[in-house]
């Protein structure tokens, strides 16, 4: 049948990518010093970080652009298994903080004795990893099983998200939330016994994220292809007819969001060692909408859409950030406006915009003939 | 499950029983204390003017509304009962009871056959429906019924660019793809053409003793077309019931129809 | 399936552009320039603050080539905004030291920010000169604090408000570590002194028997006061209390509009503020803060040749040679922006000593002791990477300056100061 | 001047025999000083070495010259100069009038340009203030404003001064306003702990029980721990104490109560006001408008350029500068309305049919006028004065509600009604319902449906901006002012139901109250945090807000 094919294809597009983006760290590598071709460590970590930005902005689309559930705390998940991760990288400092004491720095500066007992585990790198992804995972599960039971629907699910997002955001502020507060965790040296500072670290975590993103792409259109993608989009458009053709689309969509926030927490977890640190803006209202902004500008329920999205919008962001200091947030404000007006299906579907616009093109000037 | 509302003249099986149900929505009671009894393969005609209940009666029988009281009970053929105002949904729909809707409601990104694939009669489950693999079974009883409903040449088009007619037939075919027990049916005549309605009157009556219905409508054409009995709800409660005839000459139903109709003919 | 295979053209072809670009290595530096960064947020809910800094920062960097460069080049100021977004600021202080080479960096407000960049330059082996009063307990080997630490800034200021007969000290700040070490540092101090803890107010947290955190505290961005208002009315209907403000940056605004509004004078209680020099009195209604007091290394109103001649020719530079996007009108002169300043002339007295723009050079130079003779008076670089200056007091006027009243002169720059007293 | 040996007599244990000390020498001091009058003392004061400025304190205090207040005023905030001549120095006082009157007689002169120019501002160094401020103060229980005689009353209660009793001993017995009286034996009572008999000081305890003295609390508590040190007193004054103290602890409680409701109304009028603008352009038009908060912005920016306007026109201090608000308030509107106007017909309108773009859209807009505000106004805030008349604050019932406040609570009403006559009782109220219900079925009828959606886009755009003009007197005015709000307003127009203008308003004083009532057991962040709990939950339980709409369609 003509799904494998499709199937061929997508699959081609999909190797053809992972190669491209497996030059950053080869021409890291093995690359000149200079010149075109040369690529600093910074630029591995800086596309690291855009991946996981990808890998995020994949995550939402899942639940907003085949569900149709507008989720308002994807940063939040990010956060949590960017914070699950930080606590492991924060223990492998060791003694080589500011306090040479085995605590993490800012608990001695606010008075600790021991480490509290929920720390303890995160000296342990396979519970650190498992952490990254059941506790976004445990958190989407009570939260989705509470909202969806209730029917919370449309704009009231995306504002209950934001809520919790920025009540869990004012409580990781807090000194005494043992998460160190607005400073956060920063200024690590180890992961895995390899200094996280060294080029190769910093390779083998490009290459991790690009992997991350691999599977998200492949779990993303393996549901899809299945019957349980299909119940999804149908949920987008007339959730109670699913509701009415004896689907529990409470079930359905919680295991959608769940999915969707353990993704979000790998994709966290990898940004964290990559950024050098996490705080708890990172969880703030602002940077949920920032994810929704990169998935409409990409092309909201495409499976390249979102990645596009986030990495162009960043890629513009980082650079006018330092070529435009003053005038950046016009620029970008401005394409995004003109992305809604002349784009509606986002990047992605300029290409059938463009095709429906020869094609009319083609049947007028044949009417006129 | 508990039978004593249950008739004692019960000489057909019944399908569906509906005793005693309120229903108030602020202080304002859409159903009042209303009495409905179904029989196996039966077609039933509810007609009544706005604001009779119609739809909150649906919605009751479906589980979108619980009933403040009363007891709705449907009846399996092996005898056990199930009280319908504990079960959510899809629970109800599981047990056979399909719905249509007024405002013709189907997948509009989906193509029409992935529209009938989603609603077969299979499990229905997270994981049974990730693993599920399409048969040739299924796919013969898609094929059956799209041609029902007159769709089979558009199988691969997507739903959202039929006409709306054709959006009424799909819902039917979905309808009809559950295999229901008991179809519940809301103004499908609604927005047709008349050839349309008279097929689609045509398709209902051609469903008559395989599957029960219970159509909602206001086009006396089609009903003179299709009822058999007619149930005329009139503010929460039942006002008559009887063949279509009978119901139609009744002085009470006159009046209330007749009384709002005329107003409304001031009003334009 | 033409589709997916235009789609995948299009996304190798953004993905070569922005790999190119971001590749594209900014042209050499000639060889009569030298690569500055600042970093700064231009935008965000830092840019309040942070904005002034840029602008002072290009201004010195235009005096300085004006008088010749430094070591003969002269200074290419590169600029980035740290949007007030931290894991931005450690993207930018990397391309600042990786891809641009910047021979020193002039940056960073809060303190979340310094964390986030101090990894980056201690990677790189760069420079950092922070400019803004911080919570101390830090030293890293790559940056210098021209920052007030807590020793010169708090422990003055309340031993001025202990001489003047003030025996109740209420604690409020903004949730975050500058508030809090601050307070806690205080609370130790003024137990030393023997204030009793009850005249302590605004709450005392315990863990065990160690006070972990002293004080009231509200989030980032804080705009309801009247609760806490109306605490430090109570706390101070008895006489003789003041107020220790770390409450940070906008969220001062409605705090002082509260207290103007529940008829508490600086006579009845004055308050105390750490986070408030004459930059941020621009957006703040001085009238009602006349008599409230502030305690910095440098104030606008100090009568020196010095800093006559810095607020004139900062003046002159925004009317003749800022860029067009520096604000020109009502500008004043402040703390944080004269540190700043400072910072840049040290950076510069230290590559005149080393002979030479190379980091491990200039810092050991730096480490030696360099003096300045700033707006502010003398200042002068310490071992541990700190300052010696002078400390004023002062009290707010009608017109947003200061009035100065008493100078404490070489006040030691001690970071660590948890647990000294 | 006060002469040493007077205080070698002083130092027995016993404070009262301090101040009896201390009122032999006022009483020598005033003989000695009669034939001097105010204005010399303060002339003198005025360029006294730091050594001599207490002794004329304690001289000008035994003046009851209002004059004193005057001058002091004006030395105060700026209004004396030293004028340095060949012949001697003069102190002279720049008047309202614009006259230069000499300090020491009053009399007016007049100075040549250069003799203006040489003269030099005097100020009042900060430890002398202090001390001047309790003379002004006894001036004040003489005053005509009953605020003043309060206040003033206090505060010489407070010093615990022997020598203020006779003064307001002799005030009570003419004073006539109820609230001054209380004031006024609060003050007696807590300067009777510290002076008076022990008999006294009992019944002082007494009256400050009855009065719920909260001044007196440190007052008390002192009292009680000096009598606890006492081995040899019994124990009844120091139970009074205690008792009294829990007796205002209590009283303190239930004020701390009353007026956390009252705080509660006033937070919850400013998220109103704040979020109004969003119900009509989120909740009734469906646009997720992400730009509101800069419309707020510019509420805020337009009452700056108003008051600047008027600044610049009468001055400051003028007596119109007071109106400048009133002013502000319409203009804000319509600029933002004007603004809104032009955005919905240049982009917003595209949008109606795809209301989840419009977030996006929105977003970038609001990005670029955050950017805006600064390229024009500047990164930093900008200073906007309350007007004179809205300082202060009203006594009610012992809690005080300041002017501001109470003006917030009252502009939140009015918009409420006003917004409710407009959509109910006019006809563009009446086209604006029906095009919000049913866009097609509205054009259809005849309502000119796109001139209907830019009033009342320009509508919510007037009434965000109408909410910065607002928290222009309460807050900052900045580039992201309104962002603070932001997340809030959502969260109030959803909690009420989308479209629900009625439920808006709830919804808004509600989250202000809970607010208000945590915040005192919680604090400010846990408060904010179970704020959201709170809705969450609530929202769990009314999945549709406060007023979910009914709808017959399956989809909505």
């Amino acid at each position: 049948m003509k799904f494998s094919t499709e199937m061929k294809k997508e699959m081609g597009i999909l190797c053809l990518v992972t190669g491209l983006l497996m030059l950053i760290p080869l021409f890291n590598a093995v690359g000149p010093e200079s010149g075109p071709l040369s690529v600093s460590a910074f630029q591995v970590s800086l596309w690291g970080k855009y991946l996981t930005y990808a890998v995020l902005a994949m995550s939402l689309n899942l639940l907003w652009g085949y569900t149709g559930l507008l989720c308002l705390c994807q940063s939040l998940f990010f956060a949590l298994g960017g914070y699950a991760m930080g606590m492991y990288l924060m223990l492998m400092i060791g003694e080589r903080g500011a306090y040479k004491s085995v605590l993490p720095d800012f608990m001695v500066f606010l008075g600790y004795q021991k480490l509290p007992l929920h720390w303890e585990p995160f000296y342990n790198f396979a519970f650190t990893v498992g952490a990254v992804l059941w506790v976004p995972g445990l958190l989407a599960f009570v939260f989705g099983f509470l909202a969806f039971r209730s029917r919370i629907k449309g704009v009231y699910f995306s504002i209950l998200t934001q809520a919790l997002t920025y009540a869990a955001c004012l409580m990781f502020f807090r000194n005494d939330f043992t998460f160190g507060g607005n400073n956060g965790f920063t200024d690590f040296k180890d992961i895995l016994g390899c200094n996280i500072n060294s080029d190769a670290t910093i390779r083998g975590l490009f290459i991790a994220t690009t992997a991350l993103m691999v599977c998200t792409y492949l779990i993303t259109s393996g549901l899809l292809a299945s019957k349980l993608g299909k119940v999804q989009q149908a949920i987008r458009d007339s959730e109670n007819r699913v509701l009415f053709s004896g689907y529990s689309t409470t079930s359905f969509k919680l295991m959608i969001f769940v999915l969707s926030a353990m993704i979000a927490g790998a994709a966290g977890a990898l940004y964290v060692p990559q950024v050098g640190g996490i705080n708890p803006s990172a969880m703030e209202a602002a940077k949920s909408l920032e994810v929704v902004v990169w998935v409409a500008v990409g092309g909201r329920g495409t499976k390249w859409g979102p990645v596009i999205g986030a990495i162009l919008v960043n890629f513009i962001k980082s650079y006018t950030t330092h070529a435009f200091p003053d005038y950046w947030l016009i620029i970008m404000g401005g394409m995004f406006v003109c992305v809604v007006l002349f784009m509606p299906d986002g990047i992605v579907g300029v290409y059938k915009q463009a095709k429906s616009y020869f094609a009319r093109q083609r049947s007028l000037e044949t009417t006129a003939a | 499950m508990s039978t004593h509302h249950t008739p004692l003249y019960r000489d057909t099986p019944l399908i569906l029983s509906v005793s005693g149900v309120t229903k108030a929505f602020d202080g304002f009671k859409a159903i009042d204390d209303l009495n409905f009894y179904l029989e196996e393969g039966e077609l039933r005609t509810i007609i009544g003017p706005n604001g009779a209940g119609k739809s909150t009666f649906m919605d009751i029988i479906t589980g979108r509304t619980r009933p403040d009281v009363g007891s709705v009970t449907m009846h399996e053929k092996d005898g056990r009962d199930y009280n319908l105002a504990k079960l959510r949904e899809f629970e109800i729909n599981r047990r056979g009871i399909g719905r249509k809707f007024q405002t013709p409601s189907i997948y509009k990104s989906h193509t029409v056959y992935d529209n009938l694939i989603l609603s077969l009669n299979k499990k229905r489950g997270v994981f049974a429906t990730l693993f599920y693999r399409e048969s040739r079974e299924d796919r013969e009883r898609i094929m059956e019924v799209l041609k029902t409903v007159r769709l089979d040449t558009r199988a691969n088009d997507l739903a959202g660019m039929l006409s709306h007619g054709q959006k009424q037939w799909l819902e039917i075919g979905m309808l009809l793809a559950q295999d229901p027990r008991l179809l519940l049916i809301d103004e499908p005549a609604a927005g047709m053409s008349d050839e349309e309605t008279e097929r689609t009157g045509e398709l209902l009556m051609s469903l008559e003793n395989k599957h029960s219905l219970i159509v909602i409508e206001h086009d006396m054409e089609f009903i003179r077309q299709i009822a058999r009995k007619v149930t005329v709800l009139h503010q929460g409660h039942v006002l008559k019931e009887g063949s279509f005839e009978s119901v139609k000459a009744d002085p009470e139903v006159i009046q209330v129809y007749l009384g709002r109709q005329g107003k409304r003919a001031e009003n334009n | 399936m033409e589709n997916s295979f235009k789609k995948i053209l299009s996304l190798v072809a953004v993905a070569a552009f922005a790999l190119s670009a971001s590749t594209v290595r900014a042209d050499d530096c000639a060889d009569d320039t030298v690569k500055v960064g600042i970093l700064h947020s231009l935008s965000g809910t830092m840019a309040i603050s942070e904005t002034s800094l840029r602008d002072v920062l290009l201004f010195t960097f235009d005096e300085i080539n004006a008088s010749g460069g430094v070591l003969g080049k002269m200074i290419e100021p590169v600029e980035a905004d740290g949007a007030s977004d931290w894991p931005t600021f450690a993207e930018k202080a990397e391309e600042l030291l990786a891809k641009d080479e910047a021979s020193a960096v002039f940056g960073c407000w809060t303190s979340v920010s310094r964390k986030f960049v101090l990894p980056v330059f201690e990677k790189y082996k760069g420079l950092l000169f922070y400019p803004v009063q911080y919570e101390g307990e830090e030293e890293s080997p790559n940056i210098f604090y021209t920052a007030e630490a807590v020793g010169q800034q708090a422990i003055p200021a309340v031993d001025y408000l202990l001489e003047e007969g003030y025996t109740k000290f209420y604690l409020i700040g903004t949730d975050y570590v500058y508030p809090q070490t601050t307070n806690i540092v205080l609370f130790e101090y003024l137990l030393s002194k023997g204030i009793p803890v009850e005249n302590i107010g605004g709450g005392i947290r315990y863990e065990g028997d160690v006070a972990v955190s002293a004080g009231n505290y509200t989030p980032f961005g804080h705009t309801d006061f009247q609760q806490i208002v109306a605490e430090i009315k109570d706390f101070a209907a008895s006489g003789d209390a003041c107020v220790v403000n770390t409450i940070n940056g906008d969220a001062n605004v409605p705090f002082f509009k509260e207290i103007a509004a529940s008829g508490l004078t600086s006579d009845d209680c004055p308050i105390v503020s750490f986070s408030l020099s004459e930059d941020e009195f621009r957006g703040l209604p001085t009238k009602d803060l006349v008599g409230h007091l502030g305690c910095w290394t440098y104030f606008m109103s100090i009568d020196t040749p010095a800093n006559d001649s810095f607020k004139a020719n900062f003046q002159d530079w925004l009317a003749n040679d800022a860029p067009a996007a520096v604000a020109k009108e009502g500008r004043v002169t402040c703390s944080p922006m004269v540190l700043s300043y400072n910072g840049v002339y040290l950076w510069k007295a230290a590559v005149e000593k080393a002979g030479t723009f190379d980091t491990d050079a200039v810092i050991a130079a730096l480490e030696s002791g360099i003096s300045f003779d700033g707006p502010g008076g003398t200042v002068t670089t310490q071992k541990n990477h700190h300052l010696t200056k002078s400390v004023y007091i002062g009290e707010t006027l009608e017109d947003g300056q200061f009035e100065i009243l008493e100078v404490m002169p070489d006040v030691y720059g001690e970071p660590w100061l948890k647990g000294t007293f | 001047m006060i002469p040493h040996f007077f205080f070698l007599g002083c130092s027995g244990k016993s404070t009262v025999k301090q101040w009896i000390c201390l009122l032999i020498t006022a009483a020598i001091m005033t003989s000695a000083a009669s034939a001097r009058d105010a204005r010399t003392v303060m002339a003198e004061l005025m360029q006294a070495e730091r050594a001599e400025q207490a002794g004329l304190i304690e001289e000008l205090s035994t003046y009851g010259d209002t004059i004193i207040a005057d001058i002091y005023e004006a030395w105060r905030t700026g209004g004396i100069y030293l004028l340095e001549q060949d012949t001697g120095s003069q102190l002279l006082q720049f008047t309202d009038a614009q006259e230069w009157a000499l300090v020491h007689n009053g009399a007016v002169i007049t100075l040549s340009e250069a003799e203006a120019a040489a003269a030099k501002k005097q100020r009042p160094a900060r430890a002398l203030r202090k001390q001047m401020k309790r003379i002004i103060d006894t001036l004040g229980l003489k005053a005509d404003n009953t605020a003043l005689r309060i206040d003033s009353a206090i505060k010489l209660g407070r010093s615990q001064k022997a020598e203020f009793i006779p003064a307001l001993e002799a005030r009570l017995k003419v004073e006539t306003d109820k609230q001054v009286l209380s004031a006024l034996q609060e003050a007696l009572a807590i300067s009777r702990l510290a002076n008076g008999e022990d008999a006294q000081v009992v019944e002082a305890v007494q009256t400050l029980k009855a009065l719920n003295s909260v001044a007196a609390r440190a007052f008390l508590e002192e009292l009680m721990q000096a009598e606890g040190d006492n081995e040899h007193a019994d124990n009844s004054l120091s139970d009074a104490c205690a008792e009294a103290l829990i007796s205002i602890e209590r009283h303190m409680k239930q004020q701390e109560f009353f007026g956390s409701f009252f705080r509660g109304f006033s937070t919850g009028s400013v998220l109103l006001i704040v979020s109004f603008g969003l119900a009509i352009t989120f909740g009734l038009m469906g646009v997720i408008n992400m730009a509101h908060g800069e419309f707020v912005a510019i509420g805020g920016y337009v009452t700056f350029l108003v008051q600047n306007f008027f600044i610049q026109t009468w001055g400051l201090s003028s007596s119109a500068f007071g109106w400048y608000f009133i002013v502000a308030l319409p203009v804000s509107f319509i600029v933002a309305a004007v603004i809104g106007l032009i955005m919905e017909v240049s982009i917003i309108r595209f949008l109606y049919r795809r209301p989840l773009e419009s977030l996006l859209c929105t977003w970038g807009i609001s990005m670029v006028m955050q950017q805006g505000f600064r390229l024009i106004f500047g990164a930093a805030n900008v200073q906007v004065n309350n007007p004179t008349w809205l300082m202060g604050n009203l006594s009610f019932a012992g809690f005080q509600m300041s002017y501001t406040r109470l003006l917030i609570i009252l502009i939140a009403l009015v918009v409420v009604a006003l917004t409710w006559l407009l959509l109910r009782q006019t006809n563009l109220g009446l086209h604006i319902r029906a095009v919000m219900q049913n866009r097609h079925m509205a054009s259809s009828l005849g309502v000119p449906v796109a001139r209907v959606n830019r009033m009342t886009f320009a509508l919510g755009c007037g009434l965000a901006a109408l909410g910065g003009a607002v928290l222009s007197q309460i807050g900052n005015v900045g580039p992201s002012m309104g962002q603070a709000y932001i997340v809030d307003s959502f969260m109030v127009v959803v909690t009420g139901s989308v479209g629900n203008l009625l439920g808006a308003g709830l919804s808004a004083m509600g989250i202000g109250l809970v607010d208000q009532l945590l915040q005192p057991s919680l604090g400010p962040v846990m408060g904010k945090i179970t704020v959201f709990v709170v809705i969450i939950l609530f929202l769990q339980w009314r999945p549709g807000g406060l007023f979910p709409t009914l709808s017959r369609s399956l989809d909505d």
